[in-house]
């Protein structure tokens, strides 16, 4: 037993840590997100709620939490509520086998990576579920974009992730970590810049986010799918949304940029990771402000014309290579 | 049935999960005033009446070009477990097996591009 | 433009001066004649600039103002309909433009236009069907020759002419 | 001073009998610090009308940046509004519309009235008016009204410090200098 | 409860109905404003989709019907032109000039020459604003947020700048019959002379952010064919008639005021789709900064008026006649008829709003598009929904 | 009662249910999800009989997960015929479908 | 060969598009802010003061407090939106004497001065809710007696607050002016309210 | 610890019934679609406990990330007026033949299982993702290739059966 209680307390820990991680990313990425937008843009951004108005996000939090929760009355109840509960479940789960350092990892996981592509299938499924739960035209074609966008890009994210498998031979996030210790020449980005790209792309086309934020496009579906969601209902999916941004960050400076490996010694690991994921966040941000939405069909097509033949290729190429 | 720290891990996060989701969303229903009656339950639909629900039939078949690709997904997942044996793997053989495999997938997309599945009309009729 | 409108019978052909009321010509039709006079704009490359209508004590004055991309040369089609029966028959099918200016002028006058593929309000809310709101009270309601003037007439058959009568005796010149 | 007592009242709202009801937990002190969130945190509804819609687009830019005070996240959806504003005139085709929007916003919500058209049919309010509705209180409740024709940005941000002001009962931010002139 | 526990109870209203009637199979009828962040305002279009495809799309109207041909028969003359920058928010001193010149038409003024200088730069300003206003709207609709941005930092300047002879910021109303309101003074038209380097400065800027874009590209080119025959099928003018091909300007062809004494062009592009719209407009904004130049320089000295002497009240009393006026505002062609019967108010007063008959064209240019094109479509119309309300 | 028998016990639950629905389901759909459910309990009863006894664990876990994929296989095609059955007839009900071939 | 440009080289030279719109996006952010941090600045006052706020009397030069207004009406009759009343001064009460002391004058044929009434209009009543700040009141005024105000950063929180009475508003300018010449800040719009 | 497990198969028993009552009864399909999820996640969790944490992730992935989404889109694609429902009541006749129909096999399977338990083992054998690649790799390699082109097949026909050229332009 006693065993047992040793093993539990660093669990526990990492729960308790992962929560605090999602809850604080969520605050201080959006945050961010609008302070950059705002100075993209020539202006403050929030400005007067704190100093700098670092408390907007807290602030819009509560309020979301005390403003009334809205079940339409032609909805299907428990499919309208199971959706954004759906969405926010999984998300914790999905930071546990993340090397963030070299202690700082919730769990490692064998299967760390198809832990996490299998755990994250289930927001295209809330998604669809919020899109008809809520019985709302709009809420419902937003859906149906959503799913079919996730499920398109799905592709050629497996394909770029099963080429680093390939390589390392481990679906284990920190094995693969360490596979790149070293120089920063070790990094995966250097052996398969292809993959980083279309990695890049892909990331965009998984979490909904500008230019390819189809799902809840402003101006033609007015809020997609979580039209009909008021108060926190919108505000899981939002957090969930932000959550999945920072998993699949994450993920990306695992599988290309070396993890918590810097490129100068003697700063610690997790600060690495914290600078890479936030500066491919960055990246998310300011696509999002600079670009225009991409239409559904062209976003199929660039996803089917370009990022699938060319992942498959790359696999291949990689393939090819480790015999050679 | 044996105990395993990964089952229980997994878990312990999901339950967390479900009261980080569950928790905001009950205290939201408990502190906020609720407004009731008139329109208030009704569909949004931009400010109007809307005709008949949404849970009607509808074309969804445009959307089902991308569905197939389903099945591409699920192909592609029996490759994990070879990419992890892959590596360590002796000789040639491995690649063409691999290859094979990749190579139907090479194929049907192919097959949909001649056919023209990814190409929509800017417009019909 | 005269020829465009050759073989059509119209009422009255008029010009009119250009700097005080920016229009050219001036032509009554009957109302059976305007879909073929649109018609024939259409072929001589007019384009519509739009409908209005007018309310006389004589009827609705119904108004097509018509011009051209090359030319500077605006034609304004006329046509009286009495106030008990204000039907015209619509340019729709020549000029789809024509339709919602048609749904606009039923809105505000009540004139029927025979013919529009989809005469329901357009302006107006659903409900209201029946209510013209441009429509003039009795008391504020002129005839046609206290507010109009001919200009110089071309070619006229007289019964137009007639409902100016007054005016043209009374003030010896206009415009 | 919360929300909930600025609806209920009146009958001019859709025959359903448009309420709100208390909140479950009406603990003061929580709703006193919500109320203070909810004010510094007022995101309004992309509901523009007509001119005076251009001015509160206006508003959000650079120049103005309401997002300054946490209002910069215009929501398309009634839903996740909490402030609608009437900015321009609200006809008689409209007005359902106008009624059915306010009331699918969840509570606990406000309206500020921008604009003379929407205060009182402003400009449009004639002899014949056969369309334009005179005042949109006349169809919701109001909490704050911005005259003009259209109010300045600078008005509409005082607009939103007096409803924050009415919300929390305080007024948080300092008083502009006079225009000289 | 709501009175809507049943979705088959919802029967949408009139027009829903209308639509349903001859609906097809396995088609969503959906409202598309009147509340609807793309339509600007409240435009209502009601769309049958086919999943993405829009097999049908009607546009309703009415929901800012405001009445300006009522007020037109009830205002005196004069009280009336408070009405013409209502009209159109965006190009509000086009309106102003086709009525203004309307009613001095029938009354046969002539306008001293300052006031005809100052009519022109303080239109094609406005001019500016409203492209600008609609560049960053159209991107916007597009998805991106930033363009907007950028476009209403120059707008403002400009606003800074109208606001001195106009006193207001958007809804100028400040024409009078025989002038205008109030003199440009020396500070305004430095601001002017210092605007016009600036903006030539941002005009790349834009290009490079959006013009230029990949995406934007792909979104608008090829979409929302209304060529020629649709033009004069259905009235439209201004860029949507320049964007497909036709130098069609009223500046141009029926040139009033100093207008001809101006040499600017008149941007055309054959395409007659979207994008055309899109680079006539972009186009445009230069051509505009061009006729301001001129007419900075060849611009009367103070001594000349801004107002002709004896301007007529606002109670005036034009002789019997009628008269129609039209002028090119930032939609097309803006076209006024009034008919007086002597007395101090219009007998009739009609408005012909360029962007009624553009958004006319809609509905064709729409019908079998994707959603998304629809929304790229209705963009690049640049609609102001009081005009077409009016 | 030994584990594997639990297990087992769990899959006829699960084969049952699907059955039985099968039965019930009149719709193509409904159906579909039927056959999911049993072929979720055949795969587990393989899975489980693999793990708890000597035989491979390998070839019990690949057979799963062959079947699996034979699941994704057969949906995609039902959902195929799904469009072109309710292309043609407008729903899918196999009562319909029936009778429209008369 | 040309397909292979136009379909795969020509897009992904196109994709530099998108790094140069990152890079003038990237420009602005480093560059300086252009916002009016409102409550604490505003725009600077030469501009605003071009900007019309609704309609206001002016003070006669001598007495502030006194509108130069002659109750000719103009401004009412042409106020297309009808929001101006002005209520004009009736003439002293005259006592039955006087009349009579008139009367018979008037009958002896000798010029009488009977007491006007002032001009100055007893009420000025102005509903803002109406205005279109069109100017044509102030266009149309004989003696210029109108301006657009300066107090622009108006809110309210009823419609009755917007239907001022422009003679007490200029007395209480008037009296703001004398008593404490240059006041930095504005009677802000809330704590006028207040008051 | 072993009383966690057993608790946890309880649960995980207990999710399985539940999803599968639902997914039987349920007169909605999107509801019937999401007691399948429900009892997918229950498997998803029995192969937990039985020591294949690949075969759950497989699980999650191919049934939830896929067929139900493409069940889901059928749904979507077959719903009548009702609203996704299956209208009105089973006939009671087709119901007790149900019932008898399953009841059989149940009872004969359920027999075997009871009586004729199998030489089983307590701990469940582990095996590695490698073990399985190396397995596909070599002696299996013949299905592996297999399902690569039975799914190829399969998108053919499904794009083969629903391919409708849009009358473009
Ligand atoms: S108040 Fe003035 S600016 Fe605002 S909507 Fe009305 S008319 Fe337009
Ligand atoms: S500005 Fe115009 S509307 Fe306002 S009071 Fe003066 S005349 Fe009337
Ligand atoms: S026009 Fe001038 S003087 Fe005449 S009543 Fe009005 S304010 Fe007084």
């Amino acid at each position: 037993m006693n065993e047992f209680i040793q093993n539990l307390i660093p669990l526990v820990v990492a729960v308790v840590g992962s929560m605090a991680w999602l809850a604080v990313n969520a605050l201080v990425l959006v945050y961010c997100e609008r302070k950059f937008a705002g100075h993209i843009q020539r202006r403050p951004g929030p400005f007067e709620v704190g100093p700098h108005g670092v408390l907007q996000t807290l602030i819009d939090g509560l309020k979301l939490m005390g403003k009334q929760l809205l079940t339409p009355d032609n909805a299907d109840r428990f499919l309208y509520w199971l959706a954004p509960i759906l969405s926010m479940i999984p998300v914790l789960l999905l930071f546990m086998p993340i090397p963030y350092g070299p202690v700082l990892t919730g769990m490692e996981v064998d299967l760390g990576l198809l832990l996490i592509l299998a755990f994250s299938s289930f927001n295209g499924l809330a998604l669809i579920l919020a899109g008809w739960g809520s019985n709302n035209k709009w809420g419902i074609l937003g859906a149906a974009r959503a799913v079919a966008q996730t499920v398109a890009y799905e592709i050629p994210l497996l394909l770029t992730v099963l080429a680093i498998a390939f390589m390392t031979g481990t679906l284990n996030l920190t094995e693969i970590t360490a596979q790149q210790a070293g120089h920063i020449g070790n990094w995966f980005i250097w052996k398969q810049p292809l993959a980083f790209i279309i990695f890049i792309v892909a990331m965009f086309g998984e979490t909904n986010r500008a230019p390819f934020d189809l799902a809840e496009a402003e101006s033609e579906l007015t809020a997609g799918f979580h039209t009909e969601y008021s108060s926190m209902g919108f505000g899981l999916f939002f957090m969930a949304e932000y959550g999945y941004m920072v998993v699949i960050c994450s993920i990306c400076s695992v599988l290309f940029l070396g993890g918590f490996h810097g490129p100068i010694p003697g700063i610690e690991g997790w600060w690495w990771m914290l600078i890479k994921t936030y500066a491919l966040l960055f990246l998310m941000i300011w696509a999002r402000w600079t670009f225009p939405r991409v239409r559904f069909d062209q976003l199929l097509n660039i996803n089917w014309k370009w990022l699938l033949p060319l992942a498959t290729f790359n696999l291949l190429a990689t393939a090819l290579i480790m015999k050679l | 049935m044996v105990f395993d720290w990964l089952h229980f891990s997994i878990m312990l996060f999901l339950l967390a999960g479900l009261l980080f989701a569950c928790g905001p969303l009950i205290l939201a229903g408990l502190l906020a005033p609720r407004a009731k009656g008139g329109d208030t339950g009704m569909p949004y639909e931009c400010g109007m009446v809307p005709y008949g629900s949404s849970w009607s039939r509808w074309g969804v078949s445009y959307y089902v070009y991308a569905l197939i690709f389903l099945a591409f997904d699920v192909d592609v997942l029996y490759l994990f477990p070879v990419a992890t044996a892959y590596a360590d793997a002796e000789g040639w053989v491995s690649f063409v097996k691999v290859f094979i495999f990749l190579f139907f997938l090479i194929l049907s997309i192919v097959y949909f591009w001649a056919k023209g599945v990814f190409t929509w009309p800017r417009r019909i009729r | 433009m005269l020829q465009a409108l050759a073989g059509i019978p119209t009422q009255l052909v008029a010009r009119q001066d250009k700097g005080t009321t920016g229009n050219v010509w001036s032509v009554f039709l009957a109302p059976k004649q305007i879909l073929k006079t649109a018609r024939k704009l259409m072929e001589a490359e007019y384009s519509l600039e739009d409908i209005l209508a007018l309310d006389f004590n004589e009827g609705f004055l119904v108004l097509y103002h018509f011009n051209r991309w090359t030319i500077d040369e605006r034609v304004t089609l006329r046509v009286l309909v009495s106030r008990d029966n204000p039907v015209v028959p619509s340019i729709a099918s020549v000029f789809h433009g024509a339709e919602w200016h048609e749904r606009e002028t039923r809105d505000f006058h009540g004139v029927i236009f025979e013919g529009n593929p989809n005469l329901v309000p357009l302006l107006m809310p659903a409900e209201d069907v029946d209510v013209h709101p441009l429509v003039k009270s009795a008391k504020a309601r002129l005839s046609i020759k206290e507010v109009l003037s001919l200009g110089e007439i071309v070619s006229s058959t007289g019964e137009i002419d007639a409902l100016f009568a007054e005016a043209e005796a009374g003030e010896a010149s206009d415009a | 001073m919360a929300a909930q007592d600025s609806v209920g009242h009146k009958e001019f709202l859709t025959a359903g009998g448009h309420h709100m009801d208390p909140p479950i937990v009406n603990v003061k002190l929580a709703q006193d610090i919500l109320d203070v969130c909810r004010s510094m945190s007022l995101w309004p509804m992309t509901f523009g009308l007509a001119c005076c819609a251009i001015e509160m687009m206006a508003t959000g830019m650079a120049r103005f940046d309401m997002a300054r005070f946490g209002a910069e996240v215009f929501r398309p959806s009634p839903r996740q509004a909490d402030v609608m504003i009437v900015a321009g005139t609200v006809t008689k085709k409209m007005a359902p519309a106008v009624v059915r929007l306010y009331e699918q916003m969840p509570g606990p919500k406000w309206v500020i009235a921008m604009g003379n058209c929407a205060i009182s049919g402003g400009p449009f309010k004639i002899k014949d008016n056969y369309n334009v509705v005179e005042g949109v209180d006349t169809l919701i409740p109001v909490d704050v009204y911005v005259p003009g024709c259209p109010p300045r940005p600078e008005g509409l941000l005082e607009g939103f410090f007096q409803l924050q002001r009415q919300i929390t009962g305080k007024r948080w931010w300092p008083v502009a200098a006079k225009v000289e002139g | 409860m709501s009175a809507y526990q049943n979705m088959d109870q919802m029967t949408g209203d009139f027009y829903t109905q209308k639509f349903e009637a001859a609906k097809q199979d396995g088609t969503l009828i959906i409202n598309m404003g009147p509340q609807h962040p793309s339509t600007h305002g409240v435009l209502r279009i009601v769309i049958e989709v086919d999943g993405e495809y829009i097999v049908r799309a009607e546009p309703v109207l009415g929901y800012l019907h405001r009445m300006h041909e009522k007020m037109g028969e009830v205002q005196t003359w004069g009280g009336f032109i408070p009405n013409m920058g209502r009209v159109d928010y965006g190009h509000a001193m086009a309106w102003n000039w086709a009525y203004v010149g309307a009613v001095e038409k029938l009354m046969g003024i002539e306008v001293p020459e300052r006031a005809q200088y100052l009519r022109v730069i303080m239109t094609e300003l406005n001019r500016l604003t409203s492209h600008l206003l609609w560049w960053g709207a159209y991107i916007l609709d597009l998805g991106a947020f930033t363009p907007i941005m950028y476009a209403f930092d120059d707008r403002e300047m400009l606003l800074d700048i109208l606001q001195r002879p106009s006193a207001s910021r958007l809804t100028y109303s400040n024409f009078r019959v025989g002038g205008v309101q109030m003199d440009m003074d020396d500070k305004c038209i430095e601001l002017i002379k210092a605007f016009i380097p600036h903006f030539r400065d941002r005009l790349p800027m834009y290009h490079d952010l959006v013009t230029e874009n990949i995406i934007l590209r792909r979104r608008i080119e090829d979409i929302g064919i209304i060529d020629q025959d649709m033009c004069r099928r259905y009235g439209c003018t201004g860029p949507v008639l320049r964007g497909a091909g036709v130098a069609y300007d009223v500046r141009r062809s029926e040139p009033y005021s100093v207008y001809d004494r101006f040499d600017f062009e008149i941007p055309t592009q054959d395409s007659a789709c979207s994008a055309g719209r899109y680079h006539v407009r972009i186009a445009e904004m230069e051509q505009s900064l061009r006729i301001i130049e001129q007419a900075l320089e060849q611009l009367p000295g103070a001594e000349g008026s801004h107002i002709v002497d004896k301007a007529p009240k606002p109670a005036m009393k034009p002789p019997v006649g009628e008269a129609y006026f039209a002028v090119e505002g930032a939609r097309g062609k803006i076209g006024i008829y009034v008919a007086s019967d002597g007395t101090k108010t219009p007998y009739r007063v009609k408005l012909r709003a360029p962007g009624f008959s553009n958004m006319n064209a809609f509905a064709e240019a729409a019908t079998g598009t994707i959603l998304a094109d629809a929304v790229a479509i209705l963009g690049s119309l640049d609609l102001i929904i009081p005009e077409l309300d009016r | 009662m030994s584990a594997l028998t639990l297990y087992q016990i769990v899959a006829l639950i699960l084969l049952c249910a699907g059955l039985f629905g099968l039965t019930q389901r009149r719709s193509l759909v409904g159906m579909l999800i039927c056959v999911e459910l049993m072929l979720n309990g055949a795969g587990l009863s393989i899975v489980a009989a693999a793990q708890l006894t000597d035989f491979s664990a390998t070839l019990g876990q690949l057979g799963t997960l062959f079947v699996m994929g034979l699941a994704a296989a057969e949906a995609t095609l039902v959902l195929a015929i799904v469009v072109v059955v309710a292309r043609r007839f407008g729903s899918a009900q196999t009562s319909d479908i029936t009778t429209l071939k008369e | 060969m040309n397909a292979l440009r136009k379909h795969v080289i020509q897009p992904i030279l196109d994709c530099w598009s998108l790094l140069v719109g990152l890079k003038i996006t990237g420009k602005y952010f480093c560059k300086p802010l252009i916002t009016v941090h409102y409550p604490r600045q505003v725009i600077d006052s030469e501009n605003l003061s071009t900007y019309g706020g609704h309609v206001e009397l002016v003070g006669m030069p001598k007495d502030p407090a006194m509108p130069k207004c002659i109750s000719c009406m103009m401004c009412v009759t042409n106020c297309p939106s009808n929001c101006l009343k002005v209520v004009k001064s009736k003439p002293p009460a005259t006592t039955p004497e006087q009349e009579q002391a008139w009367k018979e004058a008037e009958e002896r044929g000798e010029k009488v001065v009977r007491p006007k009434a002032p001009k100055q209009p007893t009420k000025f009543m102005y509903d803002y809710t109406l205005c279109s700040l069109c100017g044509t009141c102030i266009d149309n005024c004989p003696v210029n007696t109108l301006r657009f105000s300066s107090n622009i950063y108006w809110v309210a929180t009823s419609r009755k607050e917007m239907h001022i009475d422009l003679l007490a508003r200029l007395r209480e300018q008037a009296a703001e002016v004398s008593a404490s010449a240059p006041k930095p800040e504005a009677r802000p719009a809330a704590a006028q309210k207040e008051a | 610890m072993e009383i966690m497990a057993k608790v946890a198969f309880c649960v995980y028993t207990a999710v399985i019934l539940g999803g599968s009552i639902l997914a039987v009864s349920s007169s909605s399909l999107v509801r019937a679609l999401v007691g399948l999820i429900i009892t997918l996640i229950g498997v998803a969790g029995m192969y937990l406990l039985l020591a294949s944490p690949f075969m759950a992730f497989m699980q999650l992935l191919i049934y939830v990330g896929a067929v139900s989404v493409l069940i889901f889109f059928a749904v979507m694609l077959t719903r009548a007026e009702s609203g996704g429902d299956e209208s009105g009541r089973v006939p009671m006749k087709t119901s007790v033949l149900g019932l008898a129909a399953t009841i059989a096999p149940a009872a004969v399977l359920g027999w075997l299982v009871m009586t004729r338990p199998v030489e089983s083992i307590a701990v469940p054998t582990e095996v590695s993702i490698k073990q399985l690649g190396e397995g596909l790799l070599s002696s299996y390699f013949l299905p592996f290739e297999l399902i690569s082109v039975i799914l190829m097949v399969a998108m053919a026909g499904a794009v083969l059966l629903t391919w409708e050229k849009r009358e473009g332009k």
